[in-house]
Formats: C-alpha cells, structure tokens, sequence
C-alpha cells in the first residue's frame, strides 16, 4: 500500500500538472504556479522512495508488479524530479523576452509529459514498457523543440525527431530478440518482459542470441545516451531548444538512456559474462569522450559547448561501467553529479542568452561585471563541468580513473585522461573569455530576478557538498546498487 | 686551531701583501716600458699616486647614491679578506679553517658585482658600457674557475687552500701531471680577465671603447679612487700568488719558525717577479682582443679545466 | 610535547586560514583586506610554529577523518619532517607577505572585490598548508586542485587586461596537465587498489611494484611536479603567470608554491617509491641544469622586472631539481652520505630562495604600485626615492646573485660541495655529468650575478628615465614592514644556517635509503661536508668582511683630510648628462645576448626615419627586438596545431547532412554486427 | 499442419521484403506509398495467420488494428500531404538505383549471417522467416540514410517499424498485448509529430528536400 501511494505521488502531479496546463487556457499564471508544486510533491516523492529503497527491499506497486524502485531507479528518479522540479519553474519557463502565455502553455503542457515519460521509463519494471516510456519522451521533447519557429529550430526537431525515432526503434528490435530468446526457451508468460525476471533467467538464456539484442540496444539507447557517433542530433537540440528544455533533455534524459543500458548490460553480463558487453561499452565511450572533447576547443556557441560536453561526461559514464564494481560506483555518482551540473549551466546559459541576446562567444564578455548574480553560478557550473574540485564532478573523475587504473586499463584510463584534459582546456578557454574583460556595449548590466537565482544557487551549493562531504546515503545508495548491477 | 700566534702571522702576511701589490704593479709597468726601451716611471711610482689621491679633494657625481660610496669600502673589504685566505708566505692559515677556494671566488665576484654597480650610478655612458662588459666577462669566467678549481680539488682531496698547498708539497711529482699544468693555465687565462690584463681590457687607457675596469671607476676621485685602485692591485697579487703558491708551492714555511717565513718571503718575491715578467712579456707581445671575441679566449680556458678534470679520473 | 599536543595547533593554522576566507563576508573591502591580512598571518604563524616543533623533534602530528569522502578514503592528515619544512617555508613566506599585502591591495580597492580576493587568499594558502600535510591519496590531490584554482583565481586578480586572462589561462591549462599526470602515478603507485590509499600503504606497495611501472611513475611525476615546479619544458606558464598576478601574489607562488612542485618530487620518487635505478638521477640532472640555463639566460635579457623574476625563479628550481638529481644518482650508486648532502643543498636552497624570491617580488610589487611601470628601460632613479624598497631589493639581489654574506652564496657553496665526492669517486660516465653539472651550475651563478647587477642597477640606480619613474614615491608602512623582514631574513639564514641545515638532514633521515644516523653537515659553527671536504663558516666569512671594511672606512677617516664637493658626472667636459644618455636594460644584456647568439637567435629590426628634407638629418630611430621562442615555437606549437587540426576534423564530422548522420548509426550497427559474428 | 504454416510465414515475409525493395527501385512517391500500403496488409494478414495457426485470439485484434491503422489511415494521411508538398519524384538520391539494388542484395546476406544464431534455438516453425524480417529492417534503414525525401525518409521509418513487427510476429508470436498497444501508441504519435514537422519544412522551406536543412553546422 506504501508503494503504491508513492508512486502516485511520484507520477500522478505531473499528469494533474499537463492536465491543468491544457484546461486553464488563460490564467497561465494559476497554471505555473500548480506546475511548481506538482514539481515539489513529485521530488517529495522522489526522496520518499531513495529513503525507503535505501532500507533495503526494492518497492512493487502497481498490477502484477508493474511498477518496480529498486536502487538504481531510486537515484535515477531523484535526479529527475529535481533536474524537472527545478526547470519546470514558472520563471524558468520559456525565456521572460516574449512573455508568450501560449507558447509557454504549450512548454508546461508538453514538458509534463516528458518528465512524466521519463519517470515511468525508470520505475516501470517491464523492459518493453521502459522502451515505450523512452519512445514517448522523445516524442514529447521533439514538440518543444521548435517552440520559437525558425529555420534553425525546424532543421533541428526534424534531425531530432527523425535520428532518436530510428535510433530508439533499433532499440525495440533488440528487445524483440531478448525476448525471442526467453520465450525459446520458456515459453510465452505475460510477466516475460519483467527484469527481476530477466535477471533470474539470464544465466540460462543463449549467450549468443543475447549478444546480438545487446547490439541493437546498445545502438538504441545510446543513441538517447548521446554516445559518439550517435550524438549528431544532441548539440543542433540543444542549441534551437529552449534553455529548461535543454537543461531537461541534456541533465536526466541522457541519464534516462544510461539507465537503459545498465539495465541490459546487467542481463547480458549475467547471461554471457561482461567480457563482450565491456568491449562495445568502453570503445563507444572512449570514441564519445574523444568527440566530446575535441568538439568543444573550437566551439564558438557556448549552447553547443555545453551539448558537447554532455557527449564527453556520457562517453565518461558508459566507460566507468566497464571498470568493475568501483567503476560502476564511480559512473553513477558520475552520473548524478553531472545531472545538476549541467542543468544548472544549462538554465544559466538561457538566462545570458536573454541578456545577450547571442550564442556566440566572442560576443559575450564581462559576465562577471554585466550579471553579478549569474555571471558568478554560470563560471561554478561550468567550473563543475571542468571537474575541478571542490565540485561533485571532481570526486566522481577521480574515483573513475582511480578504478581504471586498478581494474587492469591503465592505456583506456590513461588516453581518457588525456581526452578528458583537451576538453578542459577547451572549456576553460572560452569561459575565461566569457567570464573577463569589458561588457559589450549594448548590454544591460545589473542582474534582475534575483530570486529567480536562488533555486540555482541551491543547486550549486549541492553540487559543493557532493563534492566535498559526499553525504552518506548517496554513498551507501550507489554502493548498493554497484553490488547488485556488476558479477 | 685558533691560536693568536697563527693569526697573527696570518694579519701580518695580509698587510704584506697589502704593502707588495703597488709594488708589483709598477714593476709591471716599469717592465713593459723597459721592453719598449722607455725609461718607465720608477717601481714605488704607485706608492706616491696613492698618497697623492688619499690626500686630495673628491667630487662626486650629483646622481651617485650610497651604493656609490659604500662601493670602495666592500671591493677594498672582500679583497682583503681574499688576502687573508690566500698562503703568501705559509700555510695552513687558521681562516682556511672557514673558507675555501670557492669562497675566494665568490668573494671576488662580490667586488665586481660592486664594482659594477658602482659604475652604474653615476649614470654616465662609460660607467654602464663598463659595467655591462665588466659583468660579462666575470659571467664567463666563472665555469672556468669552477673547472680549475675542481681539477685542483679532485687532485687534493678538499678545496681548502691549505689541504692543496700541502699536497702538492708532500706529493711533488702531481705538480708535474699533465693536469696540474693545463689548470694553472685555465687559472692563468682567468686572471687575465678578472685582473683587466691586456689580452681582455687594457688598464692603461681611458678611451671609451676599449677601457672596461678603467671605465667602471671614471667617476671615483682622492680617496674612494685610491681604495678602488689599490683594491684591483691587490687582487692581481692575490691571483699572482693563488698562481704561483698553490702550482708551485715549494718554499712555502709550513710552520712560524722565522728562518721559514724569511726562506718563504724570498721564493715568493721571486714566483711574483717571474709572473709580474710573463705578464708583462704578455702585454707587450699581445694586443687587445675584442670583446666578442674575449668568450673564445675563455671557452680556451674552460675546456683546459674539463680536460684538467678528466685527466684526474685517469690518473684514480 | 608529545604529538597529539600539536593537533589544536594544526587546527589554529587551518582556523587562521578560514579567518582569512571569510574576509569574504565581510562589510567592507577595507575589513575584507584586514581580515586577509590577519588570518594569513595568524594562520601562518600557527603553521610555522607547529612546522618548528616537528622539525625539533616532537614527533609527527597524524589526524584522520573517515568519514568526510568515506568512498574515497576519507581525509587523512600527517606531517612528517620533509612537510614540516615545506610547511615552514609557507608559514615564514606567507607573515610578511600577508603584513605586506594589506598595504598592497589598498591599491585595488576600486576595481576588484576584494572580497573575492579574501576567499581565495585563504583558500590558496589553506590548500597549500594541506599539500604538505597531506597523507593519502584523495587528500593530496583535493588539497593540490584546490590550490590550483585558487591560485588561478588570484592570478587573473586584474581580469580587465587581456594578457592577464591569457596568462591565468596557460597557467591554469598546463596545472591542470599535471594533474592529470599525478592522477596517473597515483594510481599506478596504487596496484590493483586492494590496499588503503595512505602513504604508508602505498611506500609498502611499491617495493613490489615491477621496474616497468616504476618507471612511468617516475616520469608521470617529473611531469606533474615539473610542471607545478616550473621545469623545462614544462615552464611557459611561469613567466606568462607571474607578471600577471598581482605582486604579493606572485611572491607566494614563486617563493612557496613552486616548491610544492619539490616536495611533491621527493615525497613519490623519494619516500614512496624510495629511489630508483642511476637513470632517474641522470634525468633529473640534465633536466635541471637545462631548467637553471634557459631560466637564466631568459632572465639576462628580459626587460620586464616581474617576468625576469619569473624566470629567475625557473632557474633556481633548475637548480634544486640539480640537486636533488645529483642525490638520486647518489643513491643508486650506493654512496648515501653523498646522496644525503645533495638533497640537504637542495633543501636548503628551497628555504634560502622562499627568502630572497619573496624580497625581491615584494620589491617589484613596490616599484609597480609607485611608478605603475614594469619595463625596467623606463625605471632609474629609484634609490633615492623610493629608499626602502631600493634597500630591500639591492639584499635580495645581492643574496640570489649568492654573494657571500647572504644566504645565497650558502646553498650555492653547498650545491657545488654536493658534486665533488660524486666526481671523484663513481664511473667515468656520471663523473663527466656531474663535471658539466658543476660547470653549468658555475655559469647559471655568473650570468645569475649579471641579471641582478642589471636588474637591480638599471631599475633604481643612476637618473629617472620616464616620468613616472621620476615622481615615484615610496610604499605604505605595510608595504615596508613586509620587506625588511624578509630582506632581514636573508643575512640571518646565511647566519643560521647550521641550525636549519641540521632540521634539514633530520628530515631526510631514513628516506628511501638515506642513512638513520648521520651529523647534520656541521662541526661546531663551520659548515662540513662528509671526509671533511671543505669547510666554510658563514659567520666567520661575514665577520671578517664586515670589519675589514668598517677597518677599511676608519682607515680613510683618518687619513684623508680632503673636501667632498658635488658636481655633474663627467660628460666628456661639453655637455651636461641626461638620462637618455644613460645605459639601458637591453644594452646591458647586450654583449650576452650577443655571445648566446645561437640560443637566442634574436630577430632585430631597426627602422630609421629621416627627415622629409635630407637623408642625412634623422627624426627618429625606433629599434625592436625578438627572441626566438624556442619552446613555444618547438614545442607547444606543434602541440596545439595537432590539436586543432585534430578538432577541426571531428568538426567536419558534425557535417549538417541528416543522411550522414544516419549513415553514421547505419555504420556502427553493421560493424558491432560484424563483432558478434565474429565473436 | 505446420508444413503450411511456415510456408505461409515466408510467402508472408518475402512479400513484404519484395515491398521494400519497391521503394529502392522507383522513384515516385505515389509508388511508395502503394508499396508501403501492400506491405502492412501483407503484415496483418500474416499476424492473423499467425493468430490461426498459433491458435492465440488475442493476434486477430492486434491485426485488425494493424490493418486499420498501417494499412488505411496512415497511407491517406501521406498521399494527402504529397499531393500537398512533393514535386512527385524523388529527385536525386545520394545512391542511384543499381547501386541501392545491391547493397540491398548483400544487406540481405548479412541478416542471414546475423539471424543465423536466432534460426539455430527457434523451434517455431515460421523460423524460416526471421532472417527475411532483419533483411527488411536493414533495407528500409538503407532507405532512410539513401533518400533525400523527407517524405520517404518517414515512410522508411514506418517501414522499419513493420519489419520489427514482422520479426516479433515470426519469433515470437508478437508480444505481449499490452506492450503491443505502447508500440502502437507510439507509432501512431511518432507518424503525427512527424507530420506536422513535415509541414513546418515545408511552411518555412517550401520544399521538403531534406539537402536545405544544412544550416547547422559544427
């Protein structure tokens, strides 16, 4: 019964919340305002079930176990419910410049469901289910895409659309084998597609068959995931998609994907021994990490920067896994760190684009003196993104390479070292640039909305403490699902 | 080791030396206007120049500041000190006790430096092309010496002046070796620029091109000019007697028996005159070098120490 | 006094430094540098007090918290000797710099916040004093990154000018190299991360270790220390840091933080991995005796105050890094006792240049805040206007030029003794190293003694040369403080050199196999290398000096009877000096810039303008010359462009077609389907 | 009995691999939309033989949707907007015909290679059939990458979804229903946002050659 009511609690606000944003067509400011709290009760939520996992028994709710929280969802989920919790904000809405009510309806509406797809993507227990949820968010974020219509926004939702539909689709074919695979050999039962399932089967089904699924569902979700060279359509999304939506798509739904994937890459390690699975997951990451970081030294869109850098950290994560238990407890702390991380740069970056009305570089500089408030969170953000301490990101890079080293990569941890280094200087190159020197003529100085910072600036102070104290029962959470993912 | 009667002798052989330096530099000079067949102004000639210039008025340089007049009294100071290191008529000396070979060097070099500076304050052209080439050379020159120096202390065993001294003596035949003699010419070349001897600088002329010391000390008058020229006298006897004691240290008195310390003074009179006439044979045969070409002159003298140096492995 | 006694002293170090952070919060800028300055200095007098118990014996303070960053190892504190120095150092640099600081920052009131400058003052000399207390892993490297930012941070204090930024950029690029580096070499020391992460664990570990890996962690930490350090070619970032960062600012970091480079050095490749095959010390030697050369012929001719003292700095870790690879090689031949009085000169050296490094860019800091000028061609004139500042510079230099009363000449001497038992007793091979070794270090010495006649002659003797050089006027009473007590500290380290000299081989006891026992290089108040090599007092030489001149003084007293009178220099009797007449910075270098032609290669272009009329009468000569920029052209230059190159082609892969995109997808699959059908 | 059977499946699925190479071989768009139309007949005709020979009901609801949906619906939605939109033809794709025919051809080899683990544990007896679907599913992700169409890009899409659908069909008598209607939910949306994009191109291109949408770069 307690299961069943934090997943309402957990999933129910954000239907209320689409709902209410269709039915109320004028008063969007009622609207925003019920948005927020469906956020709050959702994140409520979210805590409520990493307290209850954290006691030890995963939560079943829902017919036949439809809904299932394990740790790994619990973490997942958290993300998620503050990453959308935080973006979904009345002022984080569409950029305060047009004042649009329709178009911001349209953005409650729409992103409600997305947060709401990807909730359901991790705590719903049957795999084909979580596929679906998957396909669903795709479709959802592709609408928000062209919010402002322009020639740029229309080409980009085109190539999202068309590259995450196709990529996404291959992603079902390998479920399709997987489950041909379990039914060759026990026969058709309606709970088939569940994962505990899964996982008490898996080291009875066919190593082979299942090595060919893991194909498909690697290209699949990693097209989601935004690994190289699947990640075409990540920085065009992100630098035509309004900032929340960005901040949204690039924070949790590439973390969504990752989850897909250890999920599988749990089945199959079980089936077939991780040996093959490490393989394809530590060439796509370092090719990720390499793409990721050689793209951003001559970036001049500080939005594409940002998606770049979204393509190295997945890169980072996917090649964590292959590190053995400590890896994996690495990449999901990794995982989570970067999660906030670049959703809160992401939400900053909307709020210099609307001052500086350009994504360029070269013509933003001074944002220390221009936008005292922001111009301070943004160089943090991206400061995190560089994983220099006394940020999560930091701690999460070290046990990382610490964990490539001791698991027998020293070449891969040392040429991602070496990767991830490149990156840095990039980054750091174009947010000194940013950050110093005169404010352009033409742009305002002075920061408004200050209490429009003050959910960013929370977030920043997290990000401090899961760098610095990294608290215990994010500590003890990762650590018990690193036992239950890796043999 | 600290006994009065050894420091005594060794304050007493300081103020000789003292009192020899002018006499060696006029020996010098009455030399070479010999070998020009000029009758030479007299050997004592720079007794009486120092006497006039202690007595006279001095000007001074409206921009000098105190480096300007502190700058004598450290060059006059470090000279001595040199002085009482170095074993004119016997050794060991208690102050070897405290300082060795590289302390001599560093303290010359501690002179220069002043020196230099001196040059610069007064703000003139010559002061500055003096003290940049003074600077120079001294930047040079310092491998060189360190080659000797080493060379010297591989063969002995320490760098204390004393410990050579006295090796040499116990073990005549290493004064012969093949590296002993290429370090005293590396030493000897080294004394040439350091000192402002002809080859390097010529200490006779005040035109602005070829004067490096001279240059440096233009603006010194009475007093301060005295003390600065004495001070130059004095270091060319320190290297004359470095040269001639630790190469070819026979007749040095090892202990204060007065028959030893008059036997010492007579050979060491006699080593400063035969380097006061290479010298000054040296001087008349050979003409300035110019300046960029003084580097090869002591890159001579470096690779002279090296092979001092690699001889000793040799010999091990 | 037993060691936990020290803990609530470890706490008020950290507690100062805190204080200092929290200039952050404070109401005014005025309160924020005063908070800066007290915090500092309280934090660093605690430190210095701790680092001198340690040092005489109390044993070494160990704190432990677990539970912070339990999944990482938690935090673990311990200092031992060879950090006790190290933690003496900062806590002697940072007293006077902080005193010197407030006065110095008074300048920046209006145009930066000091606030921020609070927060990362402390932060900076906090994450340093843990470097050196640091006893795991996690520690070391947090520690290391965070001194890494804050010390960014505080170099692009004045971020309205390009260079600054540009410079803080290099710096914070090639930091962060490093650090890569390091993380490497940790983890490598750290095998198959079964063991704890603690130095004590990792030191039992990498005996086992194979030669294989030793050796990429031995040059994995040459580059990551080499870069903190400052040593070629991983220097660029030094010259290109140091002028940029606000003056107290970069005293800390060329006295202090550049040594954390050394102590990071010896920590791994001495105490944890307890030295090496003979090669390492050949390495290191070359390595340093090319650091102390480029360093200082690119000091010779440097004409900006800052940046000749940057690279001055380069040349002095060269010449520690000499000696500590004089030591290594030492050890691997088995002679310890040589090996032990290589790393003492080299630690010695550490403390001696903190002291005069620190003077000297207080100084350059004093100059900059009264004529706003750095070009030492447009200085002059300074002594006597600006008289403390010319006083504490001209005992800085006089000390690193190593000039014998003051501490230079001391850590120099012992450098040299250092070398001679390894010439005359080991293979011809290392004896003909260690003889280019002696004579490298020989000319560092002169050309070091030319930089700082210059340096020190051009900037504050003879005319002013510009007129802002001409209406300086001299710092604040802070300002002053902070200078003459590091200019004091110099004569009194050569003074006290036996005392340190013994806290020095006390810490480098039982370190990776130099012998337990030993004496402390001295016998009575003289300075005495093992077989009694060479003896030198640094009293006695001061004392003798002292009063033959004083003797020389009175001596003139009482015979001259002569006037004194003022008058112009001489200009040749027709025309009165002006400063235009006067020699300049570049022409002073000029003959060495002209012997080492071939290493500076320069590039001169001299243009004559004549007037309209005649081609005789000309209006003005303009004269502008370039070094060639060996290492940015040779090897940062390839570097980058490889780079780009390398970006612009994963650009390209980014092509704007839909259909390639999808290709790329159709691509992967087809070739994964290849894998498992090869499977 | 099961002789029939299987002969039915590879009748079914090789017919619906005929349809796909339509699309490779003409270049009119009409052309492909009759094709996409006969291939997800042939679809639902086999999933209710499916359904007869697996004796599972549930597979004649699943078919009639199928057929209502992928066979009806869709088909008219596209011939109205290329009637709206295309110049009829596909102008120029990056592979001409020849070319597209033989890739298609060792595309094919290459889902026997890959299928030839699924065959060798299938005991069903429409196992035949499994590596034609993957042949399908690689054809019309060909089409995708080849055709500068957007519209045919779209229908390559839905044509890769009814090769998935054939394979689950033939592997495993379709999956679970509920699953089944997502995948359909899914679909159906997918189609729709992708129209409506397709009438954005065209609003603000006024072609929809898919070679305009080039502007993002880098």
């Amino acid at each position: 019964m307690k299961a069943t009511l934090l997943f309402t609690g957990l999933l129910a606000p954000w239907v209320f919340s689409a709902a209410l944003a269709a039915a109320l067509r004028e008063s969007t400011r009622l609207a925003a305002r019920l948005t927020a709290a469906a956020g709050a009760v959702s994140f409520g939520a979210a805590a409520a079930i990493w307290i209850v996992v954290l006691g030890g028994e995963a939560l079943l709710a829902g017919p036949g176990a439809l809904f299932r929280a394990d740790a790994l969802s619990a973490l997942v989920a958290g993300c998620i419910a503050a990453v959308s919790g935080m973006a979904m904000l009345p002022w984080q809405g569409v950029e305060k410049g047009q004042a649009d009510a329709d178009r911001s309806r349209v953005f409650r509406i729409f992103g409600s469901l997305f947060t709401l797809s990807m909730l359901v993507a991790v705590t719903i227990n049957n795999v084909a289910l979580m596929w679906v949820a998957i396909e669903a968010t795709t479709i959802a974020s592709a609408i928000l895409i062209p919010l402002h219509r322009s020639k740029a926004s229309v080409e980009a939702s085109w190539k999202y659309i068309l590259i995450g539909s196709v990529g996404i689709a291959l992603a079902f074919a390998g479920t399709v084998l997987a489950y041909f695979d379990f039914v060759s050999l026990l026969g058709r039962r309606h709970d088939a597609l569940n994962w505990t399932l899964l996982m008490e089967v898996a080291p009875a089904l066919h190593p082979d068959v299942l090595r060919l699924a893991f194909v498909f569902l690697l290209v699949g979700y990693g097209t989601k995931a935004g690994l190289a060279p699947m990640h075409t359509w990540l920085p065009d999304a992100h630098s035509e998609a309004p900032a929340p939506l960005s901040a949204m798509m690039s924070g949790v739904l590439l973390a969504v994907a990752q989850y897909a994937i250890i999920r599988w890459k749990a089945v199959v390690d079980a089936a077939g021994g991780p040996a093959f699975t490490n393989q394809l997951l530590m060439a796509l990451g370092l090719l990720s990490i390499a793409i990721g970081a050689l793209s951003l030294v001559r970036q001049q869109n500080y939005k594409r920067l940002l998606a770049y850098s979204s393509v190295e950290h997945s890169g980072l994560i996917c090649l964590g896994l292959t590190f053995g238990p400590a890896g994996v407890f690495a990449s999901l702390l990794h995982l989570l760190n970067h999660a906030l991380a670049k959703s809160t740069s992401f939400l900053l970056a909307g709020r210099v684009l609307a001052r500086y009305q350009s994504a360029d570089v070269d013509r933003v500089t001074g944002l220390v003196r221009t936008m005292p408030g922001s111009g301070p969170l943004f160089a943090a953000g991206v400061l995190a993104l560089m994983g220099l301490p006394p940020f999560g990101l930091f701690l999460s890079e070290f046990l990382l390479f610490r964990a490539g080293f001791t698991s027998g990569h020293p070449v891969a941890t040392s040429a991602a070292l070496l990767l991830a280094g490149i990156g840095f200087v990039g980054l750091a190159g174009h947010l000194a640039r940013m950050l110093h020197g005169p404010a352009p003529d033409g742009v305002a100085s002075g920061e408004r909305g200050w209490w429009m910072l003050a959910p960013l600036a929370v977030s920043v102070i997290v990000m401090a403490a899961l760098g610095l104290l990294l608290p215990d029962t994010v500590a003890r959470l990762i650590g018990r699902i690193a036992e239950t993912i890796t043999i | 080791m600290f006994d009065m009667a050894g420091v005594a002798v060794e304050i007493g052989q300081a103020l000789l030396a003292l009192a020899m330096a002018p006499a060696l530099v006029g020996f010098i000079r009455w030399m070479k206007a010999r070998m020009q067949n000029r009758r030479g102004a007299p050997i004592w000639q720079p007794y009486s120049e120092l006497r006039k210039l202690f007595r006279k008025d001095m000007v001074v340089s409206r921009h000098a500041s105190w480096v300007f007049h502190l700058a004598p009294f450290v060059i006059f100071g470090s000279t001595i000190v040199v002085s009482l290191l170095v074993p004119v008529l016997v050794t060991p000396l208690p102050f070897n006790a405290v300082a060795d070979l590289f302390a001599v060097v560093y303290l010359l070099l501690l002179g220069t430096a002043f020196l230099a500076l001196a040059g610069l304050d007064t703000g003139s052209a010559f002061g500055g092309m003096g003290s940049s080439r003074e600077m120079t050379i001294a930047a040079i020159s310092e491998p060189a010496i360190a080659l000797a120096i080493l060379s010297l202390a591989l063969a002995a065993g320490s760098t204390n002046l004393g410990e050579i001294a006295a090796r040499t003596i116990a073990r005549p035949s290493s004064a012969l070796s093949p590296g002993h003699v290429m370090a005293f010419v590396a030493l000897f070349i080294v004394m040439l620029a350091e000192t402002g001897r002809l080859p390097v600088d010529n200490p006779a002329t005040h035109l602005e091109l070829t004067m490096i010391h001279e240059a440096m000390i233009l603006e010194y008058s009475g007093p301060y000019l005295a003390l600065v020229e004495w001070a130059s006298w004095l270091k060319l006897l320190v290297f004359a007697t470095l040269a001639g004691n630790l190469f070819v240290p026979w007749g040095l008195a090892t202990s204060l028996a007065p028959a030893a310390l008059a036997v010492a003074f007579a050979t060491t009179l006699a080593k400063l005159v035969a380097v006061a006439v290479g010298v000054a044979v040296l001087e008349t045969r050979v003409a300035k070098l110019r300046l960029f070409r003084v580097p090869e002159l002591l890159a001579v003298s470096f690779v002279l120490g090296l092979l001092a140096v690699a001889s000793s492995f040799s010999v091990r | 006094m037993n060691a936990n006694a020290l803990v609530p002293l470890f706490w008020a170090m950290c507690g100062g430094f805190v204080l200092a952070c929290g200039g952050a919060l404070s109401p005014s800028p005025r309160v924020a540098r005063g908070m800066t300055a007290i915090g500092s200095a309280a934090g660093a007098a605690a430190g210095l007090w701790l680092a001198i118990l340690v040092l005489a014996g109390a044993g070494s303070v160990s704190i432990d918290i677990p539970s912070v960053l339990a999944a990482a190892g938690g935090l673990s504190f311990r200092l031992d000797r060879l950090g006790a120095i190290f933690l003496a150092v900062i806590g002697g640099v940072t007293i006077p710099v902080a005193i010197y600081g407030f006065g110095y920052t008074g300048g920046y009131d209006g145009r930066y916040s000091m606030r921020w400058m609070a927060l990362q003052s402390g932060a900076f000399l906090l994450s340093m004093s843990l470097v050196v207390s640091a006893a795991n892993v996690l520690t070391f490297l947090l520690a290391w990154e965070l001194m890494a930012l804050s010390s960014w941070f505080l170099v692009i204090t004045e971020h309205d000018r390009p260079e600054t930024v540009r410079g803080g950029l290099w710096y914070l690029s090639m930091t962060h190299m490093g650090v890569l580096a390091l993380l490497a070499a940790f983890f490598l020391l750290g095998g198959d991360g079964t063991g704890a992460w603690t130095f004590d664990a990792l030191r039992d570990g990498a005996a086992g270790a194979p030669p294989g890996t030793r050796d990429a962690i031995f040059l994995l930490a040459l580059v990551g220390f080499g870069s903190k350090a400052g040593v070629v070619p991983l220097h660029v970032w030094l010259p290109r840091a140091h002028p940029a960062a606000p003056s107290h600012v970069s005293a800390l970091m060329s006295a202090v933080m550049v040594k954390l480079g050394v102590y990071g050095l010896l920590r791994m490749v001495l105490d944890l991995l307890g030295g090496g095959p003979a090669w390492w010390g050949v390495v290191l030697v070359t390595v340093g005796a090319a650091t102390a050369l480029t360093g200082v012929l690119y000091a010779l001719v440097d004409d900006d105050l800052k940046r000749l003292l940057a690279y001055s700095t380069v040349e002095n870790v060269g010449l520690i890094v000499l000696g500590a690879g004089a030591g290594f090689l030492f050890l691997s031949l088995g002679q310890s006792t040589a090996a032990a009085l290589a790393f003492a000169a080299a630690l010695l050296h550490v403390v001696n240049h903190a002291a005069f490094k620190g003077v000297l860019f207080l100084g350059a800091g004093s100059v900059l805040h009264a004529t706003g000028v750095r070009d030492i061609n447009r200085l002059g004139g300074l002594v006597k206007r600006t008289p403390w500042t010319a006083a504490t510079f001209f005992v800085g230099s006089l000390s690193i030029a190593a000039l014998p009363p003051f501490n230079g000449f001391v850590s120099e001497w012992l450098l040299f003794q250092s070398f001679l038992p390894g010439v005359a007793s080991s293979r011809a091979s290392i004896a003909v190293l260690l003889t280019l070794g002696v004579g490298a270090l020989a000319l560092t010495g002169g050309l070091a003694a030319a930089t700082f006649v210059k340096a020190f002659g051009i900037s504050f003797l003879a005319m002013p040369r510009s007129p802002e050089a001409g209406n300086a006027h001299e710092a604040g009473r802070a300002m002053r403080a902070g200078m003459a007590v590091l200019a004091i500290a110099c004569p009194v380290l050569a003074l006290a050199t036996v005392p340190v000299l013994s806290a020095i081989s006390g810490a480098l006891r039982g370190l990776g196999g130099l012998p337990v026992s030993g004496t402390g290089f001295h016998a009575g108040a003289t300075l005495e290398t093992p077989q009694a090599l060479a003896r030198m007092s640094p009293v006695a030489i001061m004392a003798v000096l002292v009063s033959a001149g004083t003797g020389a003084w009175l001596a003139m007293r009482l015979v001259s009877r002569g006037r004194r009178r003022i008058d112009d220099t001489w200009g040749c009797g027709r025309i009165g000096q002006t400063p235009r007449m006067e020699y300049t910075s570049t022409a002073f270098a000029e003959p060495l810039r002209r012997i080492f032609g071939e290493l500076y290669r320069p590039t001169d272009d001299l243009t004559v303008t004549e007037q309209p009329g005649s081609p005789y009468h000309i209006r003005a000569i303009t004269y502008r010359t370039q070094l060639h920029p060996w290492f940015e052209r040779g090897v940062y230059g390839p570097l980058m462009q490889a780079t780009t190159t390398l970006a612009s082609r994963v650009r390209a892969l980014q092509s704007g077609s839909i259909n390639a995109y999808l290709a790329y997808i159709v691509l992967v699959l087809v070739v994964l389907l290849g894998m498992v059908i090869g499977f | 009995m099961q002789a029939v059977f299987s002969q039915v499946a590879v009748m079914g699925s090789s017919g619906m691999l005929l349809c796909g190479l339509i699309l490779l071989w003409r270049r009119g768009v009409a052309a492909y939309i009759t094709a996409f139309m006969w291939q997800s007949g042939v679809l639902a005709a086999l999933t209710a033989a499916v359904g007869y020979f697996g004796n599972d009901p549930q597979l004649y609801v699943v078919a009639a949707l199928l057929f209502a949906i992928k066979a009806v619906a869709i088909p008219r939605l596209l011939r109205r907007v290329a009637q709206r939109f295309t110049a009829g033809r596909e102008s120029a794709p990056y592979v001409n015909t020849a070319t597209s025919l033989v890739v298609s051809g060792m595309l094919v080899l290459l889902a026997y290679a890959a299928a030839r683990p699924l065959e060798a544990i299938a005991d069903v007896p429409t196992r035949a059939g499994m590596p034609l679907a993957m042949g399908l599913l690689f054809i019309s992700l060909f089409i995708i990458v080849s055709r500068k169409l957007a519209i045919t890009q779209v229908i390559g899409f839905l044509m890769l979804e009814n090769a998935i659908a054939l394979l689950a069909v033939l592997a495993t008598y379709g999956v679970p229903l509920i699953v089944e209607l997502g995948v359909f939910l899914d679909a159906l949306m997918g189609f729709l946002v992708m129209q409506i994009f397709l009438y954005d191109i065209h609003d603000t291109f006024s072609t929809t050659d898919v070679d305009v949408l080039k502007r993002l770069k880098h």
